[in-house]
């Protein structure tokens, strides 16, 4: 049902944890419907330099989270925001019908974490 | 730690047994003949169908004539629920069941619902228990009909089908209990079990799969589902299954022997200490279902912070073959009805895991999941955002 | 003469094929897990599931999403018709079928008609042949349905399914045919055949009793038969029967494999060198069903002033399996409604034998049977009030 | 399906045929029903001397018709009306519940063989 990249991002997720100090963090899902994911990123010159995530769901929203962190590390923030599910989805080699919706969710999480940032910039500017 | 294959799904299905198999297998092809033939091709068959209904009755307390093979405990169910509405529907319109039957009970007594019928689904404890006072004041005068199951498969918890059947005995409506999961497992008699009709899967008890059995009390009539050549006393048409139902029979005397050498028990001390075991070893762990009313095979938690998926494929990794019943094993949103229905919160129930034993289940089994189970608990935890850290 | 086994009843049911048992074997417990199980034990079985559902769509050439596996021929009939009703009744209520389809369509039929549809059931000529013109004839306005078997289990008759398919087509009726005697016997190609749903049989085409299918093309829509789990597209739940859907998988490579050998044509050789014989050696027979335009495997007759019984089994004493529509082999009244409806008196139907040859059948087995059937005849009718002496 | 003594007077039938010169004849039985018996008895000083049967039907039917001419083979005819479906039946070591009115066809048959005697007796008288 999963493609090798999946199980190997599940089994062997990386970039797990949270950032102490994080520039921006992003809390997206829903508990109630099995899958929370939570990134947090470092950002330096408009430049996302660190990435940790935690999820809370299925190996396909732990996987989703754990490649889309790598996607987007060394991405400026607009190129970060460029990445979509599809990305995330081609990069996984594809998920099961029924578990797009965990693409989906690291795209919403990438969203969040940079706009928590830029809030913050704007709020301290 | 060496790695082992661990199959504890037994709810899910079993495998075959070696003297099931051996049983079965002259019916592919020396034996292979259609039981409704006159030659001696069908004539030699037709003893053997008869003999596994009479194996498969002798595992009830029943007559062969009461039992009707089917297609499987989802047959069963449906011939059962459909058939016990279309006979009564003259009667009375009202039937009841309750929150945590198995789809193939509950989603056809809501097709009824939609059919003409009104539905009661009867509230459960926190236990996955219905009680029998709910029930009796759930009853209308207009009552025709009820199912509830024998024993649960998500959550391993044993009705009080005695009381409830005894409720509908005294009341005149028909009963109905699916014993899918407790057939084999927890001796059943039907000569002091007060229902009149009750379901079994062969597949469930090393039996194989795509055969079932209703047990259809003397006297009660319903009609068939499948209609046609008028096989199974003209309530299940259709060339018999022949390797199937011998099979079934085999595997109905050999539930019969692992009761005379107390297996159960085993199987039982198995459970406890696989139960047990998880609970001293992981915090913030639920069981769900009742603890001593559950079936003997059948451990149920519930592992907070992290998510039943995950869990079960992790475990896959080391080897381990368990269930959940986190909505994510089942592509729905919602996590298992039957937990819901036990007031557990849709967080909590995203973290259920299912391990049911088999009868070959050893110790070492059970001690390698207790060595395996906790690291992969930690390792998701790790992940999670509601992980304490 | 010495003594054969000659087993003549393949229209009954046919063994099971080496390669599809040894396809079926592992299923049962090496891989015996539940294909809905996301564990390896379940993974692993799933695979071979969707092998198998590609390999029957394969001898359609049908979509592998298009096959519903069910629990026999049977079953696929009861869901196919009882499916089509419920989904289009509040379209119309006038339903089509013929008067000489297997019990499994007839039955289901009039049990619609019992049940608030009207039913027209159509005749059939002296070679049972349902005419296209009489077809669209009995059309209403208020049809939305129709069913007629692709070839007859008792006289061999092929209908002119393409032409009924163009009509319903035309006309927008679902169309429906019990293709159980026919699919891995003639070809069948949906993509070019006007039909919207088509059932098959497992154990008719040398694979395993207890499984069947039903070709169900996309878009058409019904409900299920059987509530439950889900499985199968959601239009027939219940644990599948991994093995027995593996080994129907099988089987329907092993009839692919034969057409392309043009295996029919020995087979078709061999048919009408026992139907030859038969009208060469014994006198007073009447060939039941169309002369050509029949399975490649099936010869039926009459003999007439003999009961069907006795000749059967005379047949058994000397080692031959067969079967008859005589009233006696189904503890009836009346000889098979087949042989009645295409005009047949009481008597001559009495004396029905149906010999249905296999792939195994030998050139040696028929010239046994052609030896042995004389004499049986003549004994009996030496026996019978009516025969000549 | 049937016992081993309808099996051997099925396969073996005894007494088929008809009698030349019989004294009573009974037919039977219903050609469109699928099953017809035809009894000729000779009858000596109100016994049954010699019988003989011709039946079209199953092996039950030719099985009771065959076992009936032995019951009644050397019984005076009030004995032989006395013969019942159940008698042979029991001779047979039963029938399939389908088949019992195969048992009652011979008790029919013999009535009426005995009956058609009479009837000439009386005529002739
Ligand atoms: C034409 C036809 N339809 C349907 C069936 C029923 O199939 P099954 O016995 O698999 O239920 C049969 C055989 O019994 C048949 O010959
Ligand atoms: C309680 C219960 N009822 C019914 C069923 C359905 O049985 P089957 O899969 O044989 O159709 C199952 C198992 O799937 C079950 O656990």
């Amino acid at each position: 049902m999963y493609t090798e990249t999946v199980r190997d991002y599940f089994l062997n997720p990386r970039n797990v944890g949270s950032l102490d100090h994080a520039d921006g963090i992003g809390e997206v899902g829903n508990a109630k419907c099995g899958d929370v994911m939570k990134i947090s990123i470092k950002v330096e010159d408009d430049r996302i330099t660190d990435v940790r995530f935690e999820t809370f769901g299925c190996a396909a929203a732990i996987a989703s989270s754990s490649i889309a962190t790598e996607m987007i590390k060394g991405k400026t923030l607009d190129e970060a925001l460029q990445v979509t599910n599809r990305d995330v989805l081609n990069a996984l080699g594809g998920l099961p019908a029924e578990k797009i919706h965990c693409s989906l969710l690291a795209e919403e999480g990438i969203r969040a974490a940079v706009e928590d940032y830029r809030s913050r910039m704007a709020e301290s500017a | 730690m060496e790695q082992r294959r661990v199959y504890l799904d037994h709810s899910a299905t079993t495998p075959v047994d070696d003297r099931v198999l051996e049983a079965m297998m002259p019916f592919f092809k020396g034996d292979f003949g259609n039981p409704n033939s006159i030659h001696a091709w069908g004539r030699r068959v037709r003893e053997h169908v008869n003999g596994a209904r009479e194996h498969v009755a002798s595992l009830l307390g029943a007559e062969p004539r009461e039992i009707i093979f089917t297609g499987g405990g989802s047959e069963a169910d449906n011939l059962a629920i459909k058939g016990a509405a279309f006979a009564l529907k003259a009667r009375g319109k009202h039937v009841i069941t309750s929150a945590i039957e198995h789809h193939a009970v509950l989603d056809t007594v809501k097709w009824l619902g939609e059919n003409g019928f009104d539905v009661t689904i009867l509230p459960v404890d926190a236990q996955g228990m219905v009680s029998p006072e709910t029930f009796r004041n759930s009853l209308r005068e207009d009552t025709v009909f009820a199912t509830v199951m024998y024993a649960n498969n998500e959550v391993g918890t044993v009705q009080p089908i005695a009381e409830l059947g005894a409720i509908c005995r005294e009341r005149g409506i028909l009963f109905h209990t699916d014993a899918v999961q407790a057939a084999g497992h927890i001796p059943i008699d039907v000569r002091t079990l007060p229902v009149d009709m009750l379901t079994l899967s062969a597949h469930k008890m090393y039996g194989p799969k795509g055969v079932g059995a209703l047990y259809l009390r003397k006297g009660v009539r319903i009609p068939p589902l499948v209609h046609g050549g008028g096989q199974e006393f003209g309530l299940r048409s259709g060339t018999e299954n022949t390797a199937g139902i011998v099979g079934f029979g085999e595997a109905a005397l050999l539930a019969l022997d692992r009761f005379e050498n107390g297996d159960d028990e085993k199987e039982r001390f198995l459970r406890d200490k696989l139960i047990d075991g998880i609970q001293a070893r992981i915090d913030a762990v639920l069981l769900t279902g009742h603890r001593t009313q559950r079936l003997p095979f059948h451990a149920s938690v519930c592992i907070e912070h992290i998510e039943g998926e995950a869990m079960l494929l992790r475990l896959d990794a080391v080897g381990i073959g368990a269930s959940s019943g986190s909505a994510c094993t089942s592509g729905s949103l919602d996590p298992s009805h039957v937990l819901l229905a036990m007031g557990l919160s849709h967080v909590t129930a995203h973290g259920s895991l299912r391990l049911s034993l088999g009868k070959d289940t050893t110790e070492a089994d059970i001690d390698y999941v207790l060595d395996a189970l906790p690291p992969v608990v930690e390792t998701l935890r790790a992940m999670s955002p509601f992980g304490r850290k």
